[in-house]
């Protein structure tokens, strides 16, 4: 099982010419994933890791089952990229561009929604079905199979619990990074029901960081799981008003705080870590 | 990037709002001069981009350009919310018959731009309560059709000639948003003036991604410098006000990295995301910066994804070696080519540590111990 | 039973307060559809045949439920009447309106199809589920209930054939009227599709024209049906290239011709009147 | 409503897109200035509204302004495909490298416009095997995006100089499609020179019902006295070529009126599609057109929906005494306010018929009689 992503997965790679397509089409494939195939306009006919390169999707959709796409693109092309994919039907596109205008990521869920596409970012370290395909940028050994589901909004931070989890003995069933833009695909609650109903896995770790209302609507669907649920929420210390890196981490209008987030997700029954490392007792305590 | 309310002003009336006459001047005769033109009682407005102005003694008002001199002398030099204030729009005083607010902005929940429309205008629409907020998600390509304008005319209670100018009003402010790549275009109060609807406030915020296509916007900075330094290196710098410097990757754990350095009762002195895969030379650079600030500590907390730990370890050599670092620095190193970078550090002799936490609350330690 | 729209369908008209509108509703009324409210900007508050007036869609929402909406709406204003009801939800719009621009059509069905609503038309007469409810223009007294299902692209020719049906005693279930224009939101094979599953549906009459490949398309899912469809198309006598009225029946590029259409039709087992008179015996006979 | 080819390039020039160097022109004199202004070999190119004017003989190409002057001699006042040729497009001789196909129009079926290109320009599209042909269904509010550029050039074989060029031209035909209303856009041949693609064709059809929002577009009107007047009616009126005069309402059952005549063995004067719900005096005029024509007979077939009986039965009444009607009518009126238009014309000595096809039975027998 797993979400979204396994083992079956084909994936092809939007820009796999570029330095970084190419370190992380060749970090991905040493992870096992099913790379099937490449787009770079203009490369059609090169191989990058023994990868074949097209020149468009479609022409990659001609030769290759394509179940999943990962954009290596620039910002400023990322938007046309995306829609490509969307538009040749691919059922899940992972968007690790990050600096995309925020209009551009408009159009994109929009268009993603009316064809029904699983969008994942943009600016997003990407989804790791544990041992079975990584799509994206995380590292690839801290990532170990396993029946924690993880979702989160940021990167780095994300391979700080999941290095966490996996040094504690805690395996991975899914780790989803949503993206860290203001306007992303899947939200909170998407990967949530997911996780709810794949058997695989036992307990989730949401990761989430002041500003926005995301973890506060996740509170409402944890309130109604089966499976325990246990929260990091990074920016306690970040003072009011000030721009944290992330478009989505401005505390605006008294909304999107620390403690609010943090009395959604306890009120909703979800163990809230004060600090990243005790995230694995609280999964070993709520699993019993 | 926000934009001063006078150059918001230029761009709604660009597109055919209607906007107050007057003019931004940097000098009280200035003032007095833009006053004799308008020749009737103007008002007085700093321009600095904060809001709520007018509690702050921003926003004065004068009947005669003497007074306009008067007022803009004061206004001129005076600090609103820390900011400096070194212009002034002078304009009419109008007369106002109503104040709405609208606003068209980017809903992450929604995923969508929404419109948030207020007969209740002229205050914070934080302030208002629900029920007297109208707001409508957009669809991102069809905007603000016309049947939206009537509908949300109803529900604010305009009618007739009003609601036609409203009708108008949306869609040209939805086009703002959509063409110049705004994050809010927001006119708080819009002033029902007779049958005009004047926007007597201008606040709009330009998506910083996009600034690259926007070259004909004017270019507002209100970065400090090693904000502006940082920028130009592609990372993301704030500052704060404590004396332990940090550099993490990724704007999560660096939050993180804050969050843990005040749990252990230390103070951070910025945020500096150095984000993935940053090279060697900027992650100096990057160092440079921290070390311009003149920290207690530095410390340095790296979980490598497409961050190389050796790329690190040789920036830090390098700025050690280059210009000599004369504060304490802790350096966590994990993940992508992890042990080639310990091992760069310890032929320098430094020893990073491993686990995150363990070198934040060192790190506090030393700042202490240097206080 | 019966497609789409039946007794209890809560109808909203939209132009209530226009000559169209108001005769409309009368009639509506007189056959019985439950018309529960009307809009017409700047009206709002008033009455038309004891049927309450709004200003906008939403408001008319606000105090009824509604499932279907009719637009009786001059060409210029339809597109915008339009996307109100789709954008208040409303499930199914029929627009009487012709003369609508093209474009406007295409919007018109692009918005509808990612809202998920049921368009039926524009330059429809509308959708009749006899003595249940009917939504739109036909004339009331040749509608009675039966068995027949009906699907034509245009009007009048519609109310000669169901007065052909009724006067031998077959009544009909539901008969829809997709519309004359190049672009309608409801096609043949939707239409088709609900009669095969509809219960109380025992054969299904298809009045075509020249033009287009609708019927065509048709016949390919007759092939699949286990109904009886007899068919009737007008323009056997058009001369190739002249335009007949409505922007659909030009006969373009050699597609679309009368005789292709009776072909396919054929091919796929349907009966096929060559004068409006003879369906109801075809009928009869399909029908054994 | 479709435009002459010169038009049609004019509003591709208007938007950016190479067309060839050239004027419309209506005398030889003229042609023979344009071909010296040009200063190279030219085409002539009769401005009719047909395709296929090459096989009638409706271009010819000139070396020199004097073979200019001829042969426009020679193309003004002949007749192409059944049109007067009172214009021609003098022209630079393009040096073709290609040429391309590629049009914009609605698909009915798919609810949205298609863009077909086609390395196999040149020729009828139709002409032109499937496998030959690249088609992509357009979402109406993306239009032609980057992408699919980049995908039709690589169905097309065009790279590099030449497949940017192309990426500028499909977007800017989709915007000519959608701001004017149009049905069509087409380009055949679309000509490779050098590196430069050139529209060396255009048509282009402007949607009839969206002309009222496309005034700046110049008018084009190919119609029939007879469907002029109908159509400032609001009525859909065809010329054929039999001798029963019919008017119907609606376009289905007005064909269905031909179909059955025809099936009888007579021969409809004209397609006339009175519409739904045309008043009694629009009716009376709707007859009076029939009347202009001289036919044998007049066949009314009023199915009354939104049409009432007694409105079609007085313009009848009205026509027959004010202008006198001279040949035989036969009308079939059943539906809305039936029995009081039967009356009204029983009144003034008229017999409605009940049955389509025995009133139409009728109308050719009495047309047959009159023969």
């Amino acid at each position: 099982m797993a979400i979204i992503v396994d083992e079956k997965t084909n994936v092809l790679v939007q820009g796999i010419t570029g330095n970084q397509g190419t370190f992380h089409t060749k970090q991905m494939l040493g992870y096992g994933t099913r790379i099937v195939a490449g787009v770079s306009p203009g490369k059609g006919g090169q191989t990058v890791e023994g990868v074949p390169v097209y020149d468009t999707v479609a022409a990659a959709m001609e030769n290759h089952q394509i179940d999943a796409s990962v954009l290596f693109i620039p910002a400023p092309f990322a938007k046309d990229a995306a829609f490509e994919a969307i538009a040749a039907g691919v059922r899940v596109v992972v968007i690790i561009t990050e600096h995309i205008p925020v209009h551009d990521e408009l159009e994109i869920i929009a268009f993603a929604r009316r064809r029904g596409t699983i969008v994942i970012g943009p600016n997003t370290f990407g989804i790791v079905s544990s041992g079975r395909c990584k799509i994206g940028i995380p590292p690839n050994q801290f990532f170990v199979p396993g029946h924690i589901g993880v979702v989160a909004r940021s990167g780095t931070l994300t391979y700080e619990i999941v290095a966490n989890l996996t040094a504690n003995g805690l395996g991975q069933s899914t780790v989803v990074g949503l993206g860290g833009d203001r306007v992303v695909g899947l939200s909170f609650v998407d990967v949530l029901e997911k996780f709810e109903k794949d058997p695989e896995t036992r307990a989730v770790v949401l990761v989430g960081e002041i500003g926005g209302n995301a973890e506060e609507e996740a509170s409402l669907f944890i309130k109604k799981m089966t499976k325990p649920v246990v929260a990091y929420i990074a920016g306690k210390s970040a003072p009011p008003g000030k721009r944290m890196g992330h478009a989505g981490a401005i505390i605006e209008r008294g909304k999107g705080t620390f403690e609010g987030k943090v009395q959604a997700l306890t009120a909703a029954g979800a163990g809230v870590a004060t600090l990243p490392f005790e995230v694995p007792g609280l999964i070993k305590e709520a699993l019993g | 990037m926000k934009l001063y309310e006078y150059m918001g002003k230029e761009l709604f009336a660009r597109y055919g709002l209607t906007v107050p006459r007057g003019k931004m001047v940097t000098s009280p005769d200035e003032a007095a001069a833009v006053a004799a033109e308008i020749g009737a009682p103007v008002v007085i407005k700093s321009q600095v981009l904060s809001g709520k102005r007018g509690k702050g003694g921003g926003i004065k008002f004068a009947d005669t350009p003497e007074e306009a001199r008067e007022a803009a002398a004061q206004v001129l030099g005076m600090t609103v919310q820390g900011l400096k204030v070194e212009m002034v729009l002078v304009e009419e005083k109008l007369a106002i018959d109503h104040e709405f607010y609208v606003a068209i902005t980017v809903d992450g929940a929604a995923k969508a731009p929404v419109l948030i429309a207020s007969a209740q205008g002229g205050m914070d629409i934080e302030e208002v309560p629900d029920e007297f907020i109208v707001k409508e998600h957009l669809d991102v390509c069809l905007g603000v059709q016309p049947y939206l304008c009537r509908e949300v005319c109803r529900r604010l209670g305009l009618t007739g000639a009003v609601a036609k100018e409203f009708g108008r009003l949306l869609p040209t402010l939805y086009r703002i948003f959509r063409e110049k790549d705004a994050e809010l275009v927001e006119i708080n109060p819009l002033v029902l003036s007779g049958e005009k609807l004047i926007a007597a406030d201008a606040k709009v915020t330009i998506d910083d991604e996009a600034l690259y296509r926007q070259k004909d916007l004017p270019v507002v900075d209100d970065r400090t410098e090693a904000e502006r330094q940082a920028h130009a290196l592609g990372l993301s710098y704030v500052q704060l006000d404590g004396n332990i410097a940090v550099m993490a990757n990724g704007a999560g754990i660096t939050m993180g990295t804050l969050d843990i350095i005040q749990y252990y009762g230390g103070a951070p002195a910025n945020f500096l995301d150095a984000g993935g895969g940053t090279g060697m030379e900027a992650t100096a650079k990057a160092l440079e910066i921290l070390l311009s600030t003149n920290p207690r500590v530095i410390f340095i907390n790296i979980f490598g994804g497409i961050t190389r730990c050796d790329d690190v370890a040789r920036a830090l050599v390098k700025v050690k070696q280059e210009k000599g670092i004369n504060v304490p620095v802790v350096i966590r190193l994990v993940g992508t080519n992890e042990e080639e970078g310990v091992r760069i550090l310890r032929e320098n002799g430094i020893e990073a540590y491993k686990v995150m936490h363990e070198a934040a609350a060192k790190a506090v330690e030393l700042a202490r111990a240097q206080g």
